[in-house]
């Protein structure tokens, strides 16, 4: 069932915790504040979901996560306990900008295995390269340049690439935004059995509502300018799940409604603030 | 025959030059004909002078070239990457890099002796910077998501250039080897003319002085084929460096 | 190539650096004709050098003597370069005109040149002072001349196409520009001096003539020889000539061999800083006693 | 805190620091009668005896004028060759292997050549020193004009752009990166050009004056000289950086 | 009600009609043959969907209809009867790299009015952009330059910039592929009113079922190995559509499942021959 959730607790059994998290862009002629007071927490093995409008911060407090962007002074941001100054180990990442993410003068193969030179054996490396590309049904496309590939193609790759590094934690902005219904659920079905084999947590940055309740264990929805944490709801869906039984259970759509209702909760009281201040 | 067009320019005006030289339009005996031009080139490679000259200056410049491209390239690397580096050398390599090379001939004679040394000190001085400047330029431009891709997946410093600031700047290193090569080339034979009595660049103010202007221009002309060659083989060596591929191939298509 | 830097010579054998024109003869034909060796010079090494690097590589010992001329000898001392003009090399002969004032065909007389531009192979060498020195006593005033630097090779083109009013020639130039039907303005040699005034020298580093005074002595000697073997054997000196010069031996027929001579007069080195006092900027001082070589003692 | 908008813009003179340290430890442990490597307190004075009659102002003034005219021919030929022979396939085949081959002949044995044509002119200066400064340009500008994205080809075709405005707003700002790139690269070889025929011509400018000096054996003041030449060449510099500076300023990076 | 499409028909009143398309891409050591035997039209006024697998062909069809890539020797490809040999007026396209396709050194606004420039007064330029930004929700970013946006605002961009051209034609590859649901719905429908008022004809790519069946008239099942047109489904639902309204009819689900079972079909097809065949 679907759940309100509880206020964030701090915890080193926590994969991340943030709290009083805000960030602002400078630009030549204007600061522009993106998140303010986020906070929230993320289990060891758990699998977050993050909604919210185009443009409301999900990608920024994803590179936070990362350890690729230091937030305002004063922010708190916690990977297993520790502030968070740089990169941590153990932190896959795949981007929404695929096209910009893949190195373009190395082929598929060399793409994925980028990150495993110099610390696998070549054979284990050939080998978990292979595996990887199977996964995202690429294998055939491993000596490729990026350009050769469509976008859904290259957005795999990417897929492939932070895989294939077996990471502790996942954070995935919008990765099957791309693909094509068939393709997203096999891939869906894949992270999933990914995820629960090798007990990772992943924060899965998505648009669809439908994909945020089949995969998560909870959903945030980012919302208001700026953004804050609008709504946590929890999905109380049994694992193992399936495309087809899990989505025809009745608390899946029960879920799904309130996290449609959620979101659409918060873009309103959004759209209202907006044009009763004018800020931005 | 598509490959064919490209000679048809050269033809075309070489044809024009001996006509304008036949007929008397162009009065100057230091500009010989081409045909006159042929027939010394002719003399001198069956002397074997043109090859021992133009082995000494290939040596000088590949040799100059070689190291100045070595030096920018780790120079470029040490500016484009390290701040501090960048803050507290950049202005120096500024000043350094239009310092004129041949007003050094002298005291690199005093310091090396009129010797191949010498030329490939000149060479190398005038190869760096291109390399260098390009190197930094390009370094820089490494993609944002990139940097954030390299910082997430924990790569060391090295593996960073190696990977990632390398092949981005590839293209235009690439671009400024080919640069760096002409301007050793150039920089050799300016040497050899002022300095070391040896090479292409001696032998054609010799040529000049005992009155063969047609000899001269054989080796003047000469060093733009040698360049054309160069820059094939450099341009062909390319395709096998990982990644330089295709940086070469945008490159290339004139050899 | 250059052979190495540092390597003293006390070996017993010379490293002379030459230049391409008729200047060196008396050194090329000392060396085919044995003179050197005649007088106790093991073996010598000549290379032609191209342009006036000569006093860097005296100073690093990459060569023990070469050809040089007044002016620089001068300047170079007087800039500190402890340099010795070991021999002298032309001397008096009327009938040879080795410069000439090439000049445009419309012009006939030498106060026409009144603010031309004239073609000179070195702006501070020995040939521009003369000129300046015979333009003036013309009552041409030399300041309000522009002068170029011009390659020898390139002074009649230049001329024919109009870019340069008047060129200071020599030889093997002057022939082939008289041939060409350029006409002279006359020699401007003999303008700093009544007396024919050697410019021309065979030069060495103050260290290396102190340390091996024979081998200047028999350099010196040779170079005797040499002179009057080329007065009697004019037919051979030409092919000498031409051997070294590269020029046909025809071509090298056309100009006056000269006179050669080992003098060195300390009066002729002071006519010339004088005159580049006067007509070169030049304003440093000179012990022109120091300037020759004196011999072994 | 965001992503740092790195500012690689104009050099500070703090990064003179490395050379004035060379320069100090030259005056210490360096020998003051040394004829050709006289310490950096020599070539101070010698060269300020140039400025007495205003020799090395107007050295200076020529060297600037020819260099001025010549970057700017160099940059806009080499930008227009770069961009034809990058773009119009015909053009490269025809062009391309004879400017191959003109890249590398060496412009200061022209010399004579271009004097024998043009004269002891200004103009003559400037084709020698154009025709070797504008190949750097000419070759990065080819280079970005051949990697341009196609998409952004595809863009101007579906808006029906036209072929000259489709040159204006797209494919010229694309290859502003390279050009800047070749201009960075070609500024101070322009001078050293400039430099190199003023000192075989000694026609007029900073190169004669390091050319009188050189044959005077005044080294103090040819290194004076080459400061001064350095000096000039820092500031072109900043401004070719600021230029870039100003041009890139939509780039988050740079 | 759904309806299995009949043949396409030749017909001067079509604005696109391909017949015996064929594409192939050559890179340095293969071949590869991406559509093979396509053939449909499109009538002027039309909305047509296109769905397919990631890496069948999709991009690749819409690019030679705006005639930006030439198809095979012996392929049709017409607009409004005539060969088609370059990029035709009035056709406006979204491409599916957004990032790429913004001019990095133009501010939003200037990017917008790249088309217009020297074609409109400026005050009715700037009129029209105001427009176009405001459709696409980036009234007040128009000054940014593109990286200063995220993801979804960028391709919101390239939109108001083809929207701005009041284009007769539009292709769009994907174009509300990176939006969340709310922004996504709001430009559904202005892309709907947009081509309602204008007679607009639409070619859309889309990899969401929900938004095919939701928009078109007409749906393409592009699959197979070179990929052909597998299945062709007219949507006969009423117009004006609405969120809410159309997607309760019995006749939206009917067409959503048809539509569904048809990919399902087809990839599976598609899986078959390949494993049968090893071709690619
Ligand atoms: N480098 C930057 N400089 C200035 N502003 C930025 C920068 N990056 C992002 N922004 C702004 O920050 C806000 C949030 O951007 P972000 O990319 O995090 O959004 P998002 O939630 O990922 O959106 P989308 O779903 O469209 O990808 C946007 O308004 C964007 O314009
Ligand atoms: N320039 C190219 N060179 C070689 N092959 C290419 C090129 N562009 C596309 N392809 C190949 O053509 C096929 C179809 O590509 P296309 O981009 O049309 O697919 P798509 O249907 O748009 O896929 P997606 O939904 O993932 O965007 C793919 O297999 C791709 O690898
Ligand atoms: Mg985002
Ligand atoms: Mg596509």
């Amino acid at each position: 069932m679907t759940v309100e959730a509880t206020a964030p607790a701090t915890d080193t059994a926590d994969a991340f915790s943030c709290s009083k998290l805000f960030v602002e862009y400078r630009t030549r002629d204007k600061v522009l504040r993106v998140l303010e007071d986020v906070g929230f927490s993320c289990a060891q093995g758990e699998f977050l979901s993050i909604l919210g409008p185009s443009g409301t911060g999900k990608t920024t407090l994803l590179r936070i996560l990362a350890g690729l962007l230091t937030p305002g002074q004063g922010s708190s941001v916690r990977f297993r306990g520790q502030e968070i100054t740089g990169p941590p180990t153990g932190v896959g990442i795949v981007f929404q900008n695929y096209a910009a993410s893949l190195l373009q003068w190395r082929t598929v193969e060399r793409n994925v295995a980028l990150g495993l030179e110099g610390r696998t054996s070549k054979s284990e490396r050939d080998e978990r390269v292979r595996e990887a590309l199977e996964l995202v049904g690429l294998a055939d496309r491993g000596s490729d340049y990026p350009w050769q590939l469509s976008g859904g193609m290259q957005q795999r790759v990417q897929i492939a690439r932070s895989l294939v590094m077996r990471p502790e934690v996942l954070l995935m902005d919008e990765p099957f935004g791309a693909l094509d219904a068939m393709t997203k659920a096999q891939l869906q079905d894949e992270l999933l059995k990914v995820a629960a084999v090798t007990g990772a947590t992943v924060v899965f940055v998505t648009h669809d509502i439908d994909e945020a309740v089949y995969l998560s264990d909870r959903v945030l929805v980012l919302a208001g300018k700026p953004a804050t944490v609008g709504r946590e709801l929890r999905i109380d869906l049994p694992r193992p799940r399936d495309q087809v039984a899990t989505k025809e259970l009745p608390a899946y759509l029960a879920a799904r409604h309130r996290v449609y209702e959620a979101l659409r909760a918060e873009s309103e009281a959004q759209a209202e603030t907006q044009s009763g201040s004018g800020a931005q | 025959m598509r490959r064919l067009l490209g000679f048809a320019v050269p033809v075309i005006a070489i044809l024009l030059w001996q006509l304008v030289k036949s007929t008397g339009l162009l009065p100057y005996d230091n500009i010989p004909a081409p045909s006159d031009i042929w027939s010394s080139t002719v003399d001198l490679a069956s002397s074997g002078e043109l090859l021992a000259n133009t082995g000494h200056t290939l040596a000088a410049c590949l040799g100059g070239w070689a190291l100045g491209c070595v030096l920018g390239l780790l120079l470029g690397l040490l500016l484009g990457l390290v701040r501090p580096a960048w803050t507290y050398g950049m202005a120096s390599v500024e000043v350094l890099r239009a310092l004129p090379a041949i007003s050094f001939v002298p005291i690199v004679v005093i310091l090396l002796a009129q010797t191949v040394e010498m030329e490939i000190v000149i060479a190398a001085w005038v190869a760096i910077w291109p390399v260098a400047i390009s190197t930094i330029d390009g370094v820089r431009g490494v993609n944002p998501v990139h940097q954030d891709l390299a910082r997430s997946l924990g790569l060391s410093p090295v593996a960073k250039v190696v990977k990632f600031a390398l092949p981005t700047a590839l293209p235009k290193i690439v671009v400024s080897l080919r640069l760096s090569l002409s301007a050793a080339l150039v920089l050799a034979i300016v040497a050899e003319i002022v300095g070391d009595p040896d090479g292409i660049g001696y032998a054609l103010v010799q040529e000049q002085q005992s009155l063969r202007p047609a000899a001269m221009f054989s080796y003047i002309l000469l060093t733009g084929v040698l360049g054309i060659v160069l820059n094939f083989i450099l341009v062909w060596a390319l395709r096998f460096v990982p990644g330089a591929r295709q940086a070469a191939m945008g490159a290339d298509d004139a050899a | 190539g250059g052979s190495s830097g540092s390597t003293s010579s006390s070996d017993g054998s010379i490293r002379v650096a030459l230049n391409n024109t008729n200047d060196s003869l008396a050194v090329v034909v000392a060396q085919q004709q044995g003179f050197f060796t005649k007088h106790g010079i093991k073996d010598v090494k000549t290379t032609t050098l191209n342009d006036i690097t000569l006093v860097p590589s005296l100073l690093n010992k990459q060569y023990d003597l070469g050809f040089s001329v007044a002016p620089i000898m001068l300047r170079a001392s007087s800039s500190g370069v402890p340099l010795v003009a070991v021999s002298g090399n032309n001397g008096d002969s009327p009938e040879d005109q080795s410069v000439q004032i090439f000049v445009r065909p419309d012009i006939t007389d030498v106060k026409q040149l009144k603010g031309k531009r004239i073609g000179s192979p070195t702006l501070t060498g020995n040939i521009n002072i003369s000129t300046k020195a015979w333009l003036s006593s013309n009552g041409v005033d030399p300041a309000a001349e522009q002068f170029v630097q011009v390659p020898t090779p390139n002074m009649i083109d230049e001329l024919k196409a109009g870019q340069v009013d008047a060129v200071e020639v020599i030889n093997p130039f002057i022939s082939v520009g008289k041939q060409a039907g350029m006409h002279s303005l006359g020699d401007p040699e003999r303008a700093l001096s009544p007396n024919y005034l050697g410019g021309t020298y065979w030069i060495a580093s103050k260290d290396w003539t102190s340390a091996n005074p024979k081998l200047a002595d028999g350099f010196k000697a040779a170079l005797q020889d040499a002179a009057q073997w080329i007065k009697a054997n004019n037919d051979q000196a030409y092919t000498a000539l031409a051997g070294y010069t590269k020029v046909t031996a025809e071509q090298a027929k056309k100009s006056p061999l000269g006179e050669f001579t080992t003098e060195v007069s300390q009066d002729d080195l002071k006519i010339w800083g004088d005159a580049m006092k006067k007509f070169g900027g030049f304003n440093g001082t000179v012990d022109y006693s120091k300037l020759v070589y004196t011999g072994a003692k | 805190m965001p992503r740092k908008t790195r500012k690689s813009g104009v050099a500070p003179l703090r990064g003179l620091l490395p050379l004035a340290l060379l320069l100090v430890l030259w005056q210490v442990i360096g020998d003051s009668s040394s004829t050709f490597f006289p310490p950096p307190a020599a070539w101070f004075s010698q060269t300020w005896e140039l400025t007495s009659g205003g020799a090395l102002l107007d050295g200076l003034l020529a060297t600037l004028e020819t260099f001025v005219v010549s970057l700017v021919a160099a940059t806009v030929i080499g930008a227009v060759l770069g961009l034809l022979i990058g773009r119009v396939p015909l053009a490269e085949r025809l062009l391309g292997p004879i400017l191959e081959y003109f890249r590398f002949l060496p412009g200061v044995a022209l010399v004579p050549l271009a004097v024998l044509l043009v004269g002891y002119t200004e103009s003559m200066k400037l084709y020698v020193v154009v025709f070797g400064a504008l190949w750097p340009v000419l070759l990065q500008v080819r280079q970005s004009a051949k990697a341009a994205d196609v998409i952004l080809s595809d863009v101007a075709s579906t808006l029906r752009l036209g072929k000259f405005a489709a040159f204006r707003k797209i494919h010229l700002p694309a290859i502003v990166p390279g050009l800047l790139l070749g201009v960075k690269i070609a500024a101070p070889l322009t001078l050293v050009l400039v430099l190199v025929v003023e000192i075989s011509t000694q026609v007029s400018g900073l190169g004669k004056l390091m050319e009188t000096a050189q044959q005077n054996f005044q080294s103090a003041q040819v290194y004076g000289l080459v400061v001064v030449v350095g000096l000039v060449a820092l500031v072109i510099n900043m401004l070719v950086s600021a230029a870039e500076g100003f041009l890139l300023r939509y780039r988050p990076e740079h």
